[in-house]
């Protein structure tokens, strides 16, 4: 093997109280996709931004690039050194165009003028290679999260860096974009890159990864190297224990109760936004799940959001039960028993100068609440904590503000309101985005259940593994229409290629 | 395989972390909320020694909380105000006109004690209509609460036809001048500076342990989010805005019975940069959803010594100017560096 | 208090400090105060036209414990309650420049007179006749009475026609500039205005010569050291009278008048009214203006 | 693997979209930038009809645009420190304090004609020490500023003893009252409204243009995100206040070349307040990151007609307040209205 591009040792990372790295060693070799695996919270994130010059290590740590002792100070620095990176959390300007986002902070000039068409130009390419639909001139503020999310990749590539780190790059994306990144990903390994990848969807590893280190609660577990690499090995060393069964579906709509199966609980009817969805039915009975795909841009999200109100109806109605209802806000939708998981969690989920507890109890204050306003606080406290042990929620307490959690335990925050709620339908986009396994298939398993219990759950979902360990009936969005649906019997599971067929309108597919 | 071990010994330093962190939390939180009360302190030890010894006198102190009242109601109402996110500069005029209509109801002989309620209510009625106007058509605060600050002023200059209006004879003239006592000779607390304790005590309340105080903290927070979540944003803009409008009333009413008289023209002008200055120094954010009603208390107390302390040492007017800008800004200076060693960088 | 005391200190509050007047007005007495007793205290603030802070400003000064209260009131009536605060804490209230109800006593230029002459002087320049803009202020007592004593004289002439008087020049030359910008495009004619003090009459003056217009006579009230240089100036012919305050005197007057009661000697009347005088581009090298040394 | 098809299929409906989408974008950027034009012809319209015809005159013209110069130049670049989502208070007091220093240096024989640069400087100072304050200890830009709105106005006193300083001879006095003769007798522009126009002119150049333009909006839509590109956050700050302070000195300049004269207490109060009404007006979001240099000189504009409109048909003093109050938050309503009918909801 050769030299080592970039080792990191003993590095120790601590915010104030909390050591979120001890003495961690990372050693990645040019020409390799290094995976990075951990539970949520274990110190990934910290460990590359770091690397990229976002955070100051404490003293006694130690990074070599080509064998050199660099200390990168800031991220120009990170820049200098020939890192690139792609954060987690998403770090565009949304009101500049995609192209200025992407020159963001090394923009060109010619005679002190900005040269805005020679940086769109310069664009055009790169986007086209990830299959991005969008213009270098568009305004971040209009993509949605998934095409956000490819701009944040073009940013990278665009960097032209010895290191690139992918902090869970496709979180946002479907099967399709993904695909069209790991062809990237692998001829950028080809042309002798080192990439650090970091994600939470085993099959990916396994696609990609030459090497894995894992972490755990901040420490080195230890290294893996290919011939290694096992889905046993890594979940064991990431949670210190065995997660066996992984997707949960042990609800059968079709066995249980007949009187159930005909419920018929949520219905769309044609519902149109006038713009991005054009028409769209489906149903969800009691005691279901639903899958709902598509593409990125596909417009499930906006569908959603017609459904609980939070974008106009142009066209179509909703029925609850077989009645129609009109819900014009997320309040309304919550009181005929619909709870909606954004998909975006930071813009339009959690409050994060909020305490965990606040966040967790905020559907339900007014129904806990004592003389027909104030807080019941032992309640909520109660609640929150219940949810803490519940999901596994990582933090010192409670108390804590939700911003300070890492990634997947503030999804898990925020999934927490929404079971606290206990509605009839709850619709879940990208529920396990950013999750660990461990809290990943405790997340099944609480899905599972609801609709054993009899809640109609419609879970959107960029990841077709997930969907088809737990849906009953997948319904595929295709440029604001639906496209088909796919029904699980006893004999015959929906496969992944019949999903991507109808997502993209190819009915042949070659293998 | 070293995972049992790691485990074992991974979960009891959490745990004990996890104690940690939450005691420290706490200390910042506590901080946090007694935000400014050093440099308070401060002050007044640095006004009564300049002053040799005139400032920690029972009149004096008296003097000075008296003078706080009016800003801290203002201010009390413009924390909610400012804790969604928004702000609100028509406090001042609102103030100027609910004087006015209070006054010009005292004169009349029936209605006379009716007077208090009207002012109060004429400042909710302005409150509920700037709340109206952000919350339901979506306009920017600033530009809202701008043009209300212009246009009552015209409403309270023509309220009294452009004249002082006068009335020696005001029923509960005593909130204005009189005095709680509470250990007779010894201990008399000003009825101004029990009312705006009062507000203080309500806001403290209705913030922190009403379901309603969650869901302001929420809209300042991430106002989307809290629309997703379910939250009347509209209902709960209204509401801020019309407390704001009441409280700026209730000063008003203060004001009055302070001063007997109201004049359109001279009464509350840039009430609302104070107002907003006491919120800030409090440590509440301008982008909403951080801070806490008493170190709104705190920072209206931190103007009123300021004032006070310098005539107090006899600083000329022109030094007073620049002696107090300087301050203003040394208290955040200082406050941000107190922070900074405690808490997060 | 029937003992006589001495001045040790004396708290001001006034107007607004950036006035010249003001300046002039709190000079005077400084001047006075350290005459009486040179190592006298003296606190001087501005209230700004605010009520309220003048009512607190009165309160710091009680806590300060001043001998004497040297006010400029913001209204005559309204500040009437604080006043007696402070005479039940000992003090001795004069009000300068405006009168106050329950002061002990009041040293004012007679500002109805004020208005009165400089309007007289419009009257008589042009021959009884003619059309004429009464340039209004901010709403203070002194304001008032000018416009009281211009509209008195107006009245009595049948040929002049008031064109407009419920415009605020915000008594500056940027609010005078302003407002006169305006009425110069509103009316086609105008033969005459008063401005209700020094700054607006030079910024209705700078409006008229931007403009073009001529012939317009301008007339104020104070005798402020820029209207003297006006009242000099060859290029701005327009500006034609201002009657005179002596805020210096005015200041002066009204210490002693305190310094006579802390005493024991009761003012002969309440109410000290110094006439105004007439400052014209003939007399006003003769004019002994606001900065001119008063030491005597 | 499908993404050979699939990609052919998808290539031609995205660009189809997308092109059509960088139309609607620019539909709806121009309506943005054109902004409030339509409210403020309206505006002139209205009160053309309301004077007998008196409004659209050159002479009348060249006022209104010469009363508006002064606040476009203050609010160009308040636009800069409102698109980092800051906000300055303290121009007027600079403004009255660089007017003072300016008319100061005027007075001596020697340095007359430096007082023109002098006045800028020293606005350029007070802004670079607002910026260092706001980007070096990161204190929030409103205290700081209401800090030196309060600091710098007692300066701008201390400057002159407290009295008006005046000078009729000032040199270079033509750009406060002299006009620019574009066609002799015909076309003359006050030379006031020619530095405004200028100011907009570059600050337009410098905002869409440079690098440095993207780096502001940058730091005003997303901080952080500029902080890890690599942006010099920290400078990009102290830039924008240094160009506020800037251009309130260059605004005291042209106030005290059109007065002959300045008052450190009088000259510039609240200037603060019409500036960032014309910058919101102009259609800039307080947040920052989004807004146009264009839309604040309409803005502007829109303040300036209706002072003029109102006293032009002889509106009294007391209605100008409410009528003004009225009109600003009609303005920003009809604007929403407008707004939502073309574009998004
Ligand atoms: N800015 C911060 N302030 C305080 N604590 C932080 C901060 N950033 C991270 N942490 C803490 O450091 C620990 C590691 O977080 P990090 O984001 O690196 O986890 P991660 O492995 O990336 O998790 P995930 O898979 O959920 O993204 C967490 O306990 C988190 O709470
Ligand atoms: N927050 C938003 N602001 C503006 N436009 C949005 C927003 N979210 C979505 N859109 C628009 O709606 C379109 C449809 O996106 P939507 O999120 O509904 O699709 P999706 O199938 O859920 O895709 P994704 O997996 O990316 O979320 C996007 O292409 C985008 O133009
Ligand atoms: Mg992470
Ligand atoms: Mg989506």
């Amino acid at each position: 093997m050769s030299e080592p591009i970039l080792e990191m040792r003993r590095v120790s990372k601590s915010f104030f109280s909390i050591k979120a790295l001890r003495d961690v060693d990372l050693t990645v070799y040019p020409g390799e996709i290094h995976a990075l695996m951990g539970e949520n919270g274990a110190g990934k994130s910290t460990l590359m931004k770091i690397l990229s010059g976002a955070y100051r290590p404490d003293p006694g740590s130690e990074i070599r690039i080509d064998g050199e002792v660099v200390h990168i100070h800031g991220p120009l620095g990170g820049r200098a050194a020939g890192i690139a990176i792609i954060y987690q959390e998403l770090s565009l300007a949304p009101n500049l165009s995609v192209a200025e986002n992407i020159y963001l902070g090394r923009e060109v000039s010619r005679s002190g003028l900005l040269a805005r068409d020679a940086m769109q130009a310069a664009v055009g390419p790169i986007l086209e290679r990830l299959g991005a639909d969008f213009a270098p001139s568009t305004l971040v503020a209009s993509l949605s999260m998934g095409q956000r999310q490819l701009v944040e990749i073009a940013r990278a590539l665009h960097a032209r860096s010895k290191i690139l780190i992918m902090d869970e790059p496709t979180t946002a994306l479907s099967a399709g974009e993904s695909e069209r990144l790991f062809v990237l990903i692998r001829q950028l390994r080809a042309e002798g890159l080192a990439i650090i990848y970091i994600s939470h969807r085993m099959d990916e590893v396994y696609a990609l990864g030459d090497r894995v280190t894992v972490l755990r609660d901040g420490t080195l577990v230890g290294a893996l190297d290919k011939p290694q690499i096992r889905a046993d090995t890594i979940v064991r060393m990431m949670v210190g224990r065995d997660v066996s069964s992984f997707y949960k579906k042990e609800h059968d709509p079709t066995k249980d109760s007949m009187a159930r199966q005909s419920a018929q609980v949520l219905a769309a009817v044609d519902l149109a936004d006038g713009g991005r969805v054009k028409g769209c039915s489906l149903t969800v009975h009691a005691g279901e799940v639903v899958g709902l795909a598509g593409l990125v841009g596909a417009g499930r999200t906006e569908l959603a959001h017609l459904i609980i109100g939070a974008a106009q109806l142009v066209s179509g109605h909703v029925e609850i039960e077989g009645k129609p209802v009109t819900i014009r806000t997320p309040g309304e939708a919550l009181d005929a028993g619909i709870a909606y998981l954004t998909e975006d969690r930071k813009a339009l989920g959690l409050f994060l100068d909020m305490s965990c507890k606040d966040n967790i109890n905020l559907a339900v204050l007014g129904r806990d609440a004592k003389f027909g306003g104030i807080l019941d606080r032992d309640k909520a406290r109660d609640r929150a904590k219940k949810a803490f042990s519940a999901l596994g929620i990582r933090a010192a307490d409670i108390n804590v503000t939700a911003g300070g959690l890492s990634g997947g335990n503030q999804q898990k925050v925020l999934l927490s309101r929404l079971l606290a709620i206990t509605p009839k339908i709850l619709i879940l986009d990208e529920p396990t985005r950013g999750v660990d396994v461990g809290a990943k298939s405790e997340i099944y398993s609480i899905i599972d259940n609801l609709a054993k219990s009899g809640t109609a759950v419609l879970v959107i979902s960029s990841d077709l593994p997930e969907i088809i360990g737990i849906c009953d009936r997948v319904v595929v969005m295709r440029e604001g229409r639906i496209a088909g649906e796919l029904t699980r019997t006893a004999a015959a599971h929906f496969s992944q290629e019949e999903i991507m067929a109808l997502a993209t309108g190819v009915e042949h597919v070659d293998a | 395989m070293p995972e049992n071990g790691a485990a074992a010994k991974a979960a009891t330093a959490p745990a004990l972390a996890a104690a940690q962190e939450t005691r420290r939390q706490r200390t910042r939180t506590f901080i946090r909320a007694v935000g400014m009360l050093p440099v308070l302190l401060l002050l007044c030890l640095g006004f009564h020694f300049l002053s040799e010894g005139r400032f920690f006198t029972g009149q004096n102190l008296g003097i000075v909380v008296q003078q706080s009242a009016v800003n801290t109601v203002l201010a009390a109402g413009m924390t909610f105000v400012i804790l969604t996110g928004g702000i609100d500069l028509s406090v001042g005029s609102i103030l100027a006109a609910s004087a006015m209509a209070g006054l010009i109801i005292s004169q009349f002989p029936d209605l006379g004690p009716l007077w208090l309620p009207a002012a109060v209510l004429t400042g909710a009625v302005f409150g509920v209509l700037n709340g109206g106007l952000i919350a339901l058509l979506r306009l920017p605060p600033f530009i809202v609460t701008l043009g209300s600050l212009t246009a009552v002023r015209g409403v309270a200059r023509l309220l009294g036809a452009d004249t002082t209006v006068f009335n020696p004879s005001i029923p509960y003239a005593f909130i204005g001048n009189g005095s709680l006592t509470l250990i007779p000779g010894l201990l008399t607390i000003p009825w101004l500076w029990v009312i705006a304790v009062l507000v203080i005590l309500v806001s403290w309340l209705v913030l922190k342990r009403t379901v309603l105080g969650v869901h302001i903290y929420a809209v300042g927070g991430n106002e989307s989010a809290a629309r997703l979540a379910g939250i009347k944003v509209w209902a709960v803009l209204i509401f801020v805005y019309a407390v704001s409008g009441l409280l700026a009333g209730l000063g008003g009413a203060m004001q009055a019975a302070r001063l007997y008289a109201a004049n359109g023209l001279q009464l509350g002008q840039s009430y609302e940069l104070d107002a907003i200055t006491a919120v800030i120094l409090g440590g509440t954010s301008f982008v909403g959803g951080i801070g806490s009603i008493w170190g709104t208390l705190v920072g209206a107390l931190i103007i009123a010594v300021l004032s006070n302390g310098l005539i107090l040492i006899g600083v000329s007017d022109v030094w007073q100017y620049v002696i107090k800008g300087l301050v203003i800004i040394g208290a955040v200076a200082l406050d941000r560096y107190r922070l900074q060693g405690s808490a997060r960088t | 208090p029937s003992q006589a005391k001495e001045l040790k200190s004396i708290g001001i509050s006034l107007g607004s400090l950036g006035n010249p007047f003001f300046v002039a007005l709190s000079k005077g007495a400084e001047f006075e105060a350290k005459k009486t007793n040179p190592n006298v205290k003296i606190t001087t603030v501005g209230f700004e036209y605010d009520l309220g802070k003048q009512v607190t400003q009165i309160d710091n000064f009680i806590a300060a414990g001043v001998d004497m209260i040297l006010l400029n009131p913001g209204d005559p009536k309204a500040v009437g309650p604080a006043i007696k605060k402070a005479q039940a804490a000992g003090i001795i209230v004069v009000a300068v420049d405006t009168a106050a109800e329950g002061a002990d006593a009041t040293v004012t230029t007679n500002n109805v007179q004020a208005g009165e002459i400089s309007c007289q002087y419009i009257v008589d320049k042009l021959g009884g006749k003619g059309d004429v803009i009464i340039e209004n202020g901010p709403q203070v007592s002194a304001v008032i009475d000018r416009v009281v004593g211009c509209k008195n004289v107006f009245g009595k002439n049948a040929g002049i026609k008031v064109l407009s008087s419920d415009q605020d020049g915000k008594g500056s030359r940027e609010g005078g500039l302003t407002v006169a910008q305006g009425y110069l495009t509103r009316f086609a004619k105008i033969d005459a205005i008063f401005a209700i003090n020094d700054p607006q009459a030079i910024g209705t003056d700078l409006a008229a010569r931007q403009q073009g217009r001529s012939g317009i006579v301008i007339t104020a009230v104070d005798g402020a050291p820029d209207i003297e240089a006006a009242l000099k100036d060859p290029q701005s012919p327009q500006i034609q009278a201002s009657a005179s305050q002596d805020p210096f005197f005015m200041a002066r007057r009204a210490v002693q008048v305190g310094v006579s009661i802390l005493d024991g000697k009761k003012p002969a009347s309440p109410v000290e009214l110094l006439p105004s005088k007439l400052v014209t581009r003939d007399n006003v090298k003769d004019y002994k203006g606001w900065t001119s040394d008063r030491s005597q």
